[in-house]
Formats: C-alpha cells, structure tokens, sequence
C-alpha cells in the first residue's frame, strides 16, 4: 500500500534525524570535554576516598601514595573509556543514550535506591506522561468543543472575548499561571496541595493512594489545561470557519443533517487533519514545558529529573533525558503522520505516490 | 493552511491597527517603548550594575510591599523615615583636663503611620585616634519615656559604618534585654517569648506592649540621642538613623532589600530586546529558507525540508538549559544559540506553503513571460505577499522568546548580570515568596511578562483578523 | 399544478460594506415535470435563490421572507427542525455548483449517497448501501464508484455521483446550480443528456441554474432571466428565446457566440452591478442602449458619469465643473472659467443634447437652469418597472401600454 | 506569405512523475510531436477539452516550459534551447494573457506599477516615457480614462477591467506574438465579448499573432481565422475555421461539434450525440490512433496499431486520421 511505504520512509527519515539530534546533543553537552573533567574529577574524589579509608595506604610514604593514585585513578578513567578520542567517544555516547545505557547516575537515585539511568528515567517518564498526556487531551476536547462554539457564532462578543482570551493564555506558558495558581489555590485558598505527587508518607491502601495522586495531579493538570485550551480553540474555531463555507457542508444541510450532525461529521471531520498537524507542536511544546512545569509544582516527572540533574551536574542523566526528549518528539511527529494519513484519505494517495 | 494574503505590506499594517485588538495591542506596545526610553533615565545602567551587589541596597527596607499596598488595608502604612548625618543636630564638648569629647547627636522625627514600622537600623560612622569612644544610642518617646537602645564600642573606622540593626529577627542582644527591663519595670508589661523591638519601641505604655499582637501603636514625635564619650579632641561619631517602613516604591523591594521597580524597568528592554531580537532574526530567516524552499523547489526545497524536520526534532530547551548551566552564557550568547537553533522550522514550512500557493497564481508565470528573472520574482512578487504574515508570525514569536528567556531566568540559569522578570521570579520563587505571602514580588515581575506578551498576542491576533478574510468578513 | 410557488421572496444579508440584496421580491413557478432555467451573470443572485428556497442561510442573514409554497404548502411557516426533515432532500434536493467540492473528501461515496437514506428513514445500513448502489448505477456508474473517495474520481464520474445522491430520496424538485460548468463539453453533454433521460423517467422537476443561455435551452421549458437580484423576464423557451421582451435579454442573446451562425457577437456595455449599491429604479439603465428619461438616473450616478466624461475630455468642448448633488433629482454646476453662468447654461444645454445618443443619461435631463452663480440640472423621476405580461412577463417601462418611446 | 511568426516542428512535453529512490519515474505525456506554423497577423486558435495538451503547448512555445523533444522557431531564430539569460529576446517578444484576471495581477501592485515593470526590466524609456506608454496602453484596452485607472489596485476592479490590464500588460512590449491561455472562460457573458473584441483590435491594428487557447469552439470560431483541434496530447486536426466547422475531418472534431448547443428552444427534446468514456490517460496513452477506443468509426487492426499522420486532405485543411477522405 502506497500510504505504508510512505510512512516507512518518514519513519526511516525521522531516525536518522533522531540520531542527528541526540548526537548534536552529545556533542554540546561534552563540548571541550566537560563533562569528561566532571567524570574525572568525580572519580578522582572517589578513589582518593576509598584509600583514605584504608589505614595501611596512609602509611606508605607520600609519593607511593600518589603512584597508588595513580594507577588507579587511570584504570578506571581507562575503563569508563575517557581517554578515546573524541570522534569514538562521542559515537559511543550516542549509541548508549539512545539505548539508554547510561550506567549510573553520579548523585541521583530512584524511588528504590537505584543509581542505574535506565531505573530512574523510567520511574519518571510515566508520570511526565500522565500529567501532560491527560492535560493534552482533556485541553484538546475542551478546546475543540469551544472553538466550534466560537466559530458558530463567529465575530459576536462572546465569540471575541474567548478569541482574545484563548490567544492570551496559549501565548503564556504553563509555568506563569503554575505560580498563580499555587499562589492562589495551594497557599491562599488552600484548596490544592501546593505541590508533589503525593502527600508524605504516601497512603498503603491502593484506593486512598489513587485518590491521593489524584488530588496532588488537580492542580498541574487544571493549569497545564488552562494554559493551552486556548490553542486548541483559536485553531479549530478559524479551521471550522474556513471549512464551515465549503460546498459539501452546505450539501450536508441540504441533504437534511442536523446542524449538530453537519458539525461533526462535515465539518470537525474534514478539518481535523490541519488541527491535528497545528497541535502536534502544541505537545511538542508541552514536553519542553515540562522541565519547568514539574519544577513549579514539584512534579517528580523527568522535567524535575531534568531541573534536579543539571543542578548537581549529573551528567549521564542529563545526556540521557535528552535522548529520552528526542524520542518522544520523534514519536510525536511520527504519530501525526500517522494520523493525518488516517484523517485525510487524500494523503493516503497523493503522499504514498 | 492558510490563504496567501492579499494585501501589501502598509496596507495590511493599517488595517491591522484600525482593528480593536490592534489598537489595544499597539497602545500597549507604545506605553512599553515609552517605558524602554523612560527607564535609562529613572536607573540608569550603573544602577543596575549593582544589582547583585547587596551593601548598594542597604538602605532600603526588606520585602517590603509597594506604598500602593495602602489600598488594601485601612489607614497608612509606614514609610521609611531616615535620618541623615546632617539632620542631626550635634554638640560637641571638649574637656580641656582630660581630653575627653562628649558628642551629642539629637534629632527628632514624627511618626505618623497606622502601622508599626518595619525594622530599625543605627549606623554610626566613628572616627577615633587610639582608644574606641563609648557611644549610647537612645529613643526618646512622646509620651516623655526614653529608652537606651544601645551602649557600645564601636570598632569601625569612618568611612566604614558600624550597624546596628533592631528588629526580631537580627537585633543586638542587649537592646533586647534593655527593652525588656525598660518595659516590664516601667509600664508592668507582661513579657512574651518573641518581642519586637520595633512593636515595643512604638507602643502605646501598658502591659501589652511586649507583645507584637496586642501592642497598640503610639503616634508622635519620637527623638533619638545619641551620646558619645570619646578620647581624644579629634574623635568624631556621626549617625544615620533608619525606621524602616513595611512599604517601598511602586513595586517594592525583595529580600536583598532591593528595589524591584529598578528590576521591573529593566526587564522590559531586556525582554524586548531579546524577543524582538529573537523573533526578527529567526521568523525572518525561516521566511527567507522557506519561501527559496517553495519557489525553487526540487533539491533546494527537499534540502531545506530535512533541515526542518531536523530542527524541530532536536529538543532546543534541554539543550538551551544544558548549554547555560556549563558556560554561564551572557544574554546574547543564548540568542545566538537560540538562533542557530531555528534557522529553519514551523516558519519555514508555513511561508513554504504559502510561497507554494502564490506560485500557482498566473501573475507570477505572467512576470516570467515578460522577462522577470526568479531572483527578481522572488523578491518583488513572492516576498511582498508572504512579508504580512511574517509579520504576524514575528508578533505571535516575540512572547514565545520573551518566554524562553524568562524560563531560562527563572531557573536561574539567565544572564549573570542583568535583572530580568524571569530571574525575579525565580528569586522569588525560591524564596518561598508564595508561602510568606510577598505578592508583589511575584504579582508584579509576572505581570510585566504578561502585560509585553499580551501586547505582542494582541497585535499578532489582529494581523491576523487582517490577513484571514473569512474573520474578517461578516 | 405548480410544485413549487415563489412570492415576493426575499433574501439579504449584511456586510461591512453595507446590505447584500441578493434575493430581491422574486415570484415564480416551477409546474410539475417541467424545468425552469434561472439564467445570470455571476453574482447576480441565482445561487442565493437556490439558497434560500431550501433556507441555507448563512449566519449574516439581514432579511428573509416571502412565501415558499411546496406542493401547495407554505414552507416558509415550517419550524427549522420541520423543514430539516420534511423538505430538505425529501421535498428539493440539490446539486451544487462544483462536484469537486460538493461531496466531503473525507467519506467514501458510497456512503455518502446512502446518508439521506438515513437521516430521513433511519434505513438499516445494508439496505441504504444496496439503494445507494443501485442508484449510483442508474446515473451510469461502474460498481467500484461505491467504496471510493471524491479524490479518486473524475469530474464526471463526481458530478453523476452528486446527481445519484440528489435522486436517491426521489424528491419531487431537484435544483441543478451550474451542474456543468466545471466540465468539459463532452462531459458536459453526457451528463445534460443524463438530466433529460431522468426528467422523462422519473416526471422530475428541475430548477435549472446557469449563466450560459445556449445551455439553458437543453432542459427548460421555462426561463427566468435574472439581473441584481431580481427577475426580470420569465416565460416559456419558446417565447423568451426567438421574441425576448426585456432589453438586457435581448442583448445578453446577442452576446452569446453562436457556433452554428456566422453573426458576430454584441457586448453589452458597462460592467454587471453590485448588489449593495444597485442602480436606482430599472437596476439595468446604466448599460441600456434603449433607456430614457424615466429609467431610473440619480443626480449622484448623473454627476459621476460628467466626472467620468470630464475626465476623458468628451465634454464636448464645455468645461463642466465639479457638480454638486443637491437631492436625489438635482445637481449644481459651476463654470470653471469665469463664464457667466447664462452663456454657461445654454452651452451645457446645447453640450448635452449633443450627446443624448452616446450617452443616455442625458436624456434624463429635464431642466437646466440658471441659479446661484451655478447652474441647476434636474433630472426626471424614475418609474421603477414592475412585471407585464400574462404566460411570457417582463419588468421594463418599454413594455407599458403607448410606452414604446424610443428605439 | 513570407517567414512564419512561429513554427513548431515534432514539439514535445512530457513531465516526470513520481519517480524515487526504488522507482521508475513515469512520464505523462503531455504534448506529444506537435508541428504547426503561425502566421504574423493571424489567430491561430487551439481547441480541446482539458487535459488535451493545449495550455502546456502555449507555455511550451513561450519557454516557460523546456520541451522534451522538438524544435520551436520564433521569427526565424531557433530557441527551442535557449539559456535563460538569452530569453530576454523572447520574452520581450512574445508574451501571454492567462485564463483567471483574479490571480493574474498582483494583488500588491496598483495597475501602473503593474505595467510598468516590463518596461523596467527590459530598461525602456525614462519615467516620463514610461508613464506615458501606460497611458497609451490603458486607451488601447478602453480603459478611459487611463489616468483614471491607473492607480486603481486590482481588488477595485471588475473581472473584465481586470482582463483589459492583463492585456494591457501583454501589450506594453509592442509584441509580435501572444499566447492567450483561455482569456475569457472566468468572463461574464456580456463582457467576454468586448474583451475578444479588444484582442481582435490588436491583431488587426499592430499585426500581432496570436495563439488562442480555448475549449469554446464557438468562440473560436468567431474570433480565429484559424483552429486546431487537440485531443490527448496531440494535434488531430487544422484548418480555416470555415471549413473545419462545416466540413470537420476527424471524428474527434464531428464529435465536439454535435456536442456543443445553440440557444434554441427545441433542444430541450432530444438527446445530444456523445462520445462515450472519458479521454485517456497520458501516462499510458492508448497505441495507435489515441481516439480510437472512443472513436465510433475505428477499424480494428489499422486505428489500433498504427498512428496516424497529419495529413492535408483540403487546401491547408490538415487531418490525422486514416479513415478520413
């Protein structure tokens, strides 16, 4: 089928470009080596106190110390291969980080004490996709619902105030309303926790434990929500206003479709495909939001795991969420094909060609 | 997709701002410009330049609110009353025998406000040969009571100032316990765990006076004295003493006592300059890429089609935060990152498809059977009609910038140097402001960001309206 | 019996620049069986008609009234839900300008002929799919039509698909609006030659919409000739087109490039009216080479054609100065050289019967007389033509009894 | 008759489509070993249904299209090959009228920066002169008065003032030859006339020659002196328009004759002779004669095989078809 091939193309194009990334990625990251000087201090530090430790290695005299040092010091920056040159290292990085074979983290732990990458990325990730996945779509049928409202009763005051409110909040990021919102619900009306995923200790039994994620999510979620409605609507109302005078919509009036009926099968239905490719960058979006999202209300998604390890130059971490981000544009962008494809049977045809 | 506008340039622009959103959002525009142009003047750059540094701030009160505050409150608060060295009215007698110089400094103030001030502060400034002179620093109250507040040694030579703050938090303990006998013997005061001196010391005379929640405040002319015994006829004391009120300014001050208006102001050309910066260079060079892309199509095109899917692909925000974390970069350094970083993208795409459209109408095929070269129809016929929605799309990415720099800031990672909204929010922010209930060191940095990309949003809607005539209609 | 009755139908609707009369007081009857052929220029309003007897109206309607009757029964008094159910489709169904864009692109064809099935039957599926495909077959087409796109399809094959979809309900009317004007002659004649086996099988009745004359005359019976929103002329085939009665039917006949006559074509001067500032009165004056004093010239549209003639220099020889309107039946001129404004007058007078048969307007002119240090020119009322005629009607003050004026 | 304006010779346009990595690209086959001449003076008219080549043969002879295989002579100089800086001969003498007056001025500029511009690129006269060649062709297209018009924007003016400046503009060079890709198809019945009456003024005054693209025969027929027919991409029949109206050769020309109406009331009674089906692909156009598969005369084992050759069966009457005496 000719729409397979296509998409087999975008997909291959689209790895490819996702290695690209990941590679610029840890290219920037280990410019001049900084990252290596972190590692080999880090490591420097923790061979120095492991011998410090050691009572019968602080009798030997001072220059066998250091050859001790030495030696050591070098086997393992040798093992952790720092010492490859440039171009092997940093192809070498990018195949780890895209399989996520990071080994361990420097500082950071998860849940569980686990130092290793993989274990702490992936104890974050779903949380980050829970919050922004709910917010996208409960955003995208709240947007939808009133953007097709406004185009119905297109250039009326109701309909120019949502315009200019809808405009205003989706150009004001999540983050800003995040600390009015706390501001107002979490510390002034003390309707909302201000932050956190869950109260500490967390409840045992499975029912309060959800009800309690639940309540911490409320207030992320509604902001997140609140922030990006606006997009959903400002685009599907002037999608809907240019489907709304075609030919084949008047038909479906006349043929005798209710008006609600024309709206969803005419209308939403043949402007969903230029909707959905205006807001893939919306999610797009909200995955970069994200770090500073979750570093205002304190969500342990990997936005915070992003905050949390650039302050304590986590490196391995840091080169891995960054994979981690890549891969999910990709797979958004893949998706939207996707969808588009499913949408719009013209695609299918003209695309696959 | 959207329709090629039909409309030039000077058109598009004078329709846009005859639209209500258009005038709101260029007002808007103005009053910030104005405010670009006033602020140099109200702080200029040296100003600034102190910013980080926390002895240039001293005088001000701590997290104090802005002097408007008093609407929401019955009555006035505080300001903050100084008195300077030279408002000190100063004796000085020498004693021939001994070569003991007693200094006098006296003045007087009225204290007037509804609330009790916020903090004080004595600074004497010394100057003594050998021996340190003995000063004692005390209040005088309209009700005729005089309290020492002080009885000290101070160790600093002028022009450096011995301080001696009195309030909860950071008071001299001596101060204290004076205030305490003074209250408890005169007035039978009950004492309480945590008295303020700053409650006491302007409180109404009787047993509650000891408690900051039940002391009831005393207007009138208060006096300050301070005494000094010096050793030498040379030796010299001057003082400067402070009441600091609870508010301060148009915006207030944070917690480094600093003056956040100064902040605010200079945030708006910082944020300006980026945005505008920002947006300009990148919408303009995705114009460019996108409408060559469109108009010569083939390999060009496909060229500049991978490079788009590349850089939306690429997660510029990690890496833009990753990039400020390892090499602290100034301002303009994360523009040019930015930059590098969105040569090509949406924009490009979007002017591709429009480039795509125009091409199909027959004036251009016409301009070429008449001779127009492609470079010529590219830049007479094709970038006339795409330049509207350019502009459109620069106003709708200068809050988007305005914004990433601002998310930058407020995760501490901004420039260095400069004040900006976003790094007065993250100040704020991680000094729990939202928890202590300093609103305006929050509301207002917040609203500046709001108010500039509201502007931009705004004119950005109403090119909008102007170039998309099934809005525009009806 | 007529199915359907039009009376004093109107229709407008607002925009910035001001009230669109697309729909102007318009009567007419379509007989069962018999076609009517609603013949314009483009924008002269023949769509909106269609749009307003099936009431697809658009958001900014200004006004919308009149009586639709439907097999004797006033439709306008149906609530939108009433109508929804019992006229659209069932009572006139349509074919839309355009076949490319009258069907959704984004369902199969099949489906999309089967819907009305649906809406107005609640028919299962199965069975709506077997009506729809035998319906597709009977306007000619191959099997596999069912399970395709639009996209998929030629014009042709779209345009027999809307017909098949227009017909599947059999309604009683079927308005056709420019069927074919985006296909190619052979297509074209296929399908016209599709409406007429239809109309003879299935007794319909058509309102057939086009702005191409020679066109009409392959299916109507009746024609209506519309101009600015209004009809003007209607009557059977067989009268309009050998003996038409209106001027602009005659000179929109003598337009049309005939391929079986060697008589070159006229155009008709001026460009078609816009329907918000139509011309005052016979909304056809300005472009009528038989027009006189009583059709319809204001003292604004008389200032602007002197400003017009000024401006090329066809004064003949009299500077005539910017002209001031006064009412809607007077305007002042002032010399522009110093002329006394007696010598003034008689030269203007003498100017303008001079040009009488260049430019008609000036035969409205019915005093030209000294005043103010200017000259006062007053124009003669306007009469506003109303329909004349029993079976074969027209709207011209020419066509009055004794009326015949002039050429 | 001296030297022709234009003369083709096997002209030919195909267009890849969808070729990639792992395919063969196809080709359509859009004009196909077209030779015809055009006189300097005259209106050669070319007639088909869309899809048939037509539009792609105007632009083929204007080089705004490279052909694939042929030869293009314009006033005895060959520029079938032509570099694109060696054009500005050709564009200066030859220029073309498109089919929609809404998209075929710029939105953006007023009517005399419109006709200005190629004056400007082709570096004629100075202002004053310039502005005065704008003056002249705004008369000539009766906009009157010119100056009137002439710094109008073109969403001020009707579709047919539109056309006058488009045909203005093609005039402005002082051309020898125009393309007129359907020049009043988007036209309202009253003003297409004057507009073909305007492009017949210029033919008779300045001795322009001009191609008309059209698919109305009747137009061509009262403006054309004379008419090819086109069908899937090649020329199936030329001639005076006199005779090959009443006396058409091809089946192809009969056909589309029968098919067009007159205004005549009795037509409403009888069904119209069509051809059947639909015109073929050009991708992969049917061998032999490309109508044959719609031709209600073809002969089996001569139409389907061999191709047939224009031939001139009446003076200056050509015709390809092998039936046809």
């Amino acid at each position: 089928m000719a729409f397979g091939r296509y998409l087999i193309k975008r997909g291959v194009l689209l790895l490819i470009t996702l290695v690209l990334a990941v590679y610029v990625s840890v290219i920037i990251a280990n410019f001049g080596g900084f990252i290596d000087e972190i590692l080999k201090g880090q490591i420097a530090f923790a061979v120095r106190t492991s011998l410090r430790a050691d009572p019968d290695y602080a009798a030997l005299p001072d220059d066998v110390q250091e050859e001790i040092f030495r030696v050591r010091f070098e086997g393992m920056v040798e093992a952790r291969g720092l010492n490859e040159p440039f171009l092997p290292k940093t192809i070498r990085y990018t195949i780890d980080a895209l399989q996520l074979k990071l080994g361990r983290a420097i500082v950071l732990t998860d849940a569980a004490g686990s130092d290793q990458i993989a274990d702490i990325i992936l104890e974050r990730l779903p949380r980050t996709l829970i919050l922004f996945f709910t917010a996208d779509i409960i955003a995208a049928a709240f947007g939808i619902w009133l953007g097709m409202k406004m185009a119905h009763r297109a250039m009326s005051p109701m309909d120019r105030g949502l315009t200019v409110l809808s405009i205003t909040t989706f150009v004001i990021p999540p983050w800003v309303f995040g600390i009015y919102f706390i501001l107002i619900f979490g510390y002034g009306l003390r309707i909302f926790p201000p932050g956190g995923f869950l109260t500490t200790p967390p409840p045992t039994d499975p029912w309060l434990y959800t009800a309690d994620f639940m309540y911490h999510l409320a207030l992320p979620l509604g902001t997140v929500v609140f922030a990006i409605f606006g997009s959903w609507a400002y685009t599907t109302r002037n999608l809907v206003l240019q489907v709304m005078d075609e030919d084949f919509v008047m038909a479906g009036r006349a043929k005798g479709l209710s008006e609600g009926a024309v709206q969803r099968k005419y209308v939403l239905r043949a402007a969903s495909p230029p909707i959905v490719t205006a807001l893939a960058l919306t999610l797009v979006g909200s995955w970069f939001g994200a770090i500073i999202t979750e570093t205002v209300f304190n969500w342990p998604g990997i936005g915070l795991l992003y905050f949390q390890a650039i302050q304590v130059f986590d490196a391995p971490i840091i080169i891995g969420l960054i994979a981690v981000y890549a891969v999910l544009l990709v797979a958004t962008v893949f998706v939207l094909d996707l969808t588009y494809g499913l949408l719009d049977p013209r695609v299918r045809a003209t695309r696959g060609a | 997709m959207a329709a090629p506008p039909a409309l030039g340039i000077v058109a598009t622009l004078k329709d846009a701002f005859r639209t209500v959103p258009g005038i709101v959002g260029g007002g808007m525009l103005v009053a910030l410009l104005a405010m670009v142009v006033i602020v140099p003047i109200y702080a200029p750059f040296d100003v600034v330049s102190t910013w980080g540094d926390v002895s240039a701030w001293v005088d001000n009160p701590r997290l104090a609110g802005p002097e408007w505050s008093d609407i929401f409150v019955p009555g006035t608060l505080p300001r903050t009353i100084t008195i300077q060295p030279e408002d000190f009215r100063k004796t000085k007698v020498v004693s021939e025998t001994f070569g003991i110089t007693t200094i006098v400094l006296r003045s007087t103030f009225d204290f007037s406000a509804d609330y009790f001030p916020g903090e004080l502060t004595f600074r004497l400034f010394t100057t003594f040969k050998d021996i340190t002179p003995l000063v004692s620093v005390q209040l005088e109250r309209p009700d005729g009571e005089t309290v020492e507040l002080l009885r000290t040694t101070p160790e600093n030579q002028a022009p450096t100032a011995n301080s001696y703050p009195f309030s909860q938090t950071i008071t001299v303990p001596e101060t204290l316990r004076n205030i305490r006998a003074w209250a408890t013997s005169n007035f039978n005061a009950t004492d309480v765990a945590f008295p303020k001196p700053e409650v006491t010391l302007f409180a109404e005379g009787g047993e509650d006076m000891l408690d900051p929640h039940r002391a009831r405040l005393m207007r009138g002319e208060y006096g300050i004295r301070v005494i000094a015994v010096a050793f030498d006829s040379e030796d010299n004391i001057d003082g400067r003493f402070l009441v600091f009120g609870r508010v301060f300014g148009l915006a207030g001050t944070d917690h480094l006592r600093r003056d956040l208006l100064t902040g605010i102001l200079w945030g708006a050309p910082v944020a300006l300059a980026f945005g505008t910066v920002a947006a300009l260079i990148v919408i303009l060079t995705q114009t460019v890429f996108g409408a060559i892309s469109g108009w010569y199509g083939g390999r060009t095109d496909e060229a500049v089609q991978r490079a788009s899917d590349f850089f939306l692909i690429i997660p510029i925000l990690p890496i833009l935060i990753l990039i400020s974390i390892f090499y602290r970069p100034s301002i303009w350094a994360i523009l040019f990152v930015v930059v590098a970083f969105s040569l090509v993208g949406g924009t490009s795409k979007v002017i591709r498809s429009i480039v795509l459209q125009v091409k199909q109408e027959q004036y251009v095929e016409s301009a070429t059977s008449y001779g127009a070269s492609k470079i010529r129809i590219l830049f007479k016929h094709i970038f006339p009609r795409v330049m509207p929605y350019t502009f459109a799309l620069i106003a709708l990415a200068v809050p988007a910038y305005i914004f990433l720099e601002a998310s930058l800031a407020f995760l501490g990672l901004g420039d260095p140097v400069l004040p900006t909204w976003g790094s007065l929010l993250g100040t704020a922010y991680n000094n729990n402001a939202m928890f202590n209930g300093f609103w305006w060191w929050i509301a207002l940095p917040s609203a500046g960001i709001i108010f500039a990309t509201v502007a931009f949003a705004l004119l950005g809607y109403s090119f909008d309206k102007v170039l998309n005539p099934r809005l525009r209609e009806q | 019996m007529a199915i359907l009755e039009l009376e004093h139908l109107n229709f407008h609707y607002r925009t910035l620049r001001g009230a669109v009369r697309a729909v102007d007081d318009i009567s007419f009857e379509v007989e069962k069986g018999h076609t009517l052929a609603i013949v314009g220029e483009s924008g002269c309003g023949k769509t909106s008609t269609a749009a307003a007897i099936l009431r697809l109206l658009p958001k900014n309607v200004a006004r919308y009234d009149g009586i639709v009757r439907l097999d004797g029964k006033n439709v306008m008094e149906l609530s939108d839900e009433e109508f929804r159910k019992t006229v659209r489709w069932q009572g006139i169904s349509m074919v839309f300008q355009g076949a490319m864009n009258a069907l959704n692109p984004t369902a199969r064809v099949g489906k999309q002929v089967a819907e009305p099935l649906q809406i107005h039957f609640d028919a299962e599926k199965e069975e709506a799919m077997a009506r729809a495909s035998e319906s597709l077959r009977s306007v000619g087409l191959p099997e596999y039509v069912e399970r395709s796109y639009p996209h998929e399809l030629s014009g042709g094959m779209k345009q027999r698909v809307v017909i098949a979809m227009a017909l599947i309900l059999r309604p009683g009317l079927v308005i056709l609006d420019e069927p074919t004007s985006a296909l190619d002659v052979m297509t074209q004649t296929n399908i016209i030659n599709l409406l007429k086996r239809l109309k003879k099988e299935e007794e319909l009745s058509y309102i057939f919409i086009t702005h191409d004359l020679a066109l009409a005359s392959e299916l109507a019976d009746e024609v209506g000739i519309m101009y600015a929103g209004q009809i003007r002329e209607i009557g059977p085939s067989e009268y309009v087109y050998p003996s038409p009665k209106h001027p602009y039917t005659k000179a929109l006949l003598k337009s049309v490039p005939i391929l079986r006559s060697s008589e070159s074509p006229i155009s008709i001067p001026g460009v078609p009216p816009d329907l918000i500032e139509s011309p005052f009165a016979c909304r056809f004056h300005p472009r009528c080479s038989v027009s006189f004093e009583e059709c319809g010239w204001s003292a604004q549209e008389f200032a602007d054609i002197l400003e017009r003639l000024r401006a090329s220099g066809e004064d003949g020889g009299v500077r005539w100065g910017e002209a001031e309107v006064e009412d809607d039946l007077t305007l002042v001129l002032k010399p522009e050289d110093g002329m006394d404004p007696v010598t003034y007058r008689k030269a203007l007078e003498e100017a303008f019967h001079e040009q009488e048969e260049s430019t008609r307007a000036f035969k409205a002119v019915t005093k030209v007389e000294v005043r103010d240090g200017g000259v006062a020119v007053t124009l003669h009322e306007a009469t506003t033509p109303y329909m004349i005629g029993e079976a074969h009607r027209a709207a011209c003050l020419l066509l009055r009894k004794g009326g015949e004026k002039d050429g | 008759m001296g030297e022709p304006l234009v003369s083709l010779t096997g002209l030919t346009k195909w267009f890849e489509i969808g070729g990639g990595m792992f395919r063969r690209p196809l080709h359509v086959r859009a004009v196909d070993d077209v030779s015809l001449v055009i006189q300097r003076g005259e209106t050669l008219a070319l007639v088909g249904e869309s899809g048939s080549g037509k539009t792609t043969l105007g632009r083929t002879i204007l080089r705004l299209l490279e052909p694939t295989d042929g030869e293009i002579q314009f006033a005895g100089k060959i520029v079938t090959h032509l570099k694109d800086k060696d054009l500005k001969w050709l564009r200066r003498k030859a220029q073309m009228i498109p089919q929609d007056p809404y998209s075929s001025l710029n939105p953006t500029y007023p009517v005399n920066k419109a006709l200005e511009e190629p004056l400007v690129i082709h570096g004629l006269g100075n202002r004053q002169e310039r502005w005065e060649r704008i003056l002249t062709a705004l008369d000539s297209v009766h906009l009157t008065p010119p100056e009137f018009f002439a710094h109008k924007y073109p969403h001020m003016l009707s579709g047919g003032q539109r056309q006058r400046v488009v045909v203005a503009r093609a005039m402005i060079l002082d051309p020898e030859f125009i393309v007129a890709d359907e020049p009043v198809s988007m036209l309202d019945a009253s003003v297409k006339v004057s507009i073909l009456r305007i492009l017949k003024e210029i033919q008779e005054n300045l001795g322009v020659g001009f191609l008309h693209i059209t698919h109305d025969l009747a137009t061509a027929h009262h403006f054309a002196e004379r008419i090819g027919i086109m069908y899937a991409g090649k020329l199936v029949e030329m001639g005076p328009h006199e005779s090959l109206l009443t006396e058409p050769l091809h089946p192809y020309t009969q056909a589309l004759i029968e098919a067009i109406p007159d205004p005549d009331p009795e037509n409403r009674f009888r069904e119209r002779p069509a051809l059947p089906g639909e015109p073929p692909s050009l991708v992969n156009p049917p061998a032999g004669c490309r109508f044959h598969p719609r031709c209600p005369i073809a002969r089996e084992g001569l139409c389907d095989v061999e191709e047939p050759l224009l031939r001139e069966l009446r003076p200056g009457h050509f015709v390809a078809c092998h039936l046809a005496e």
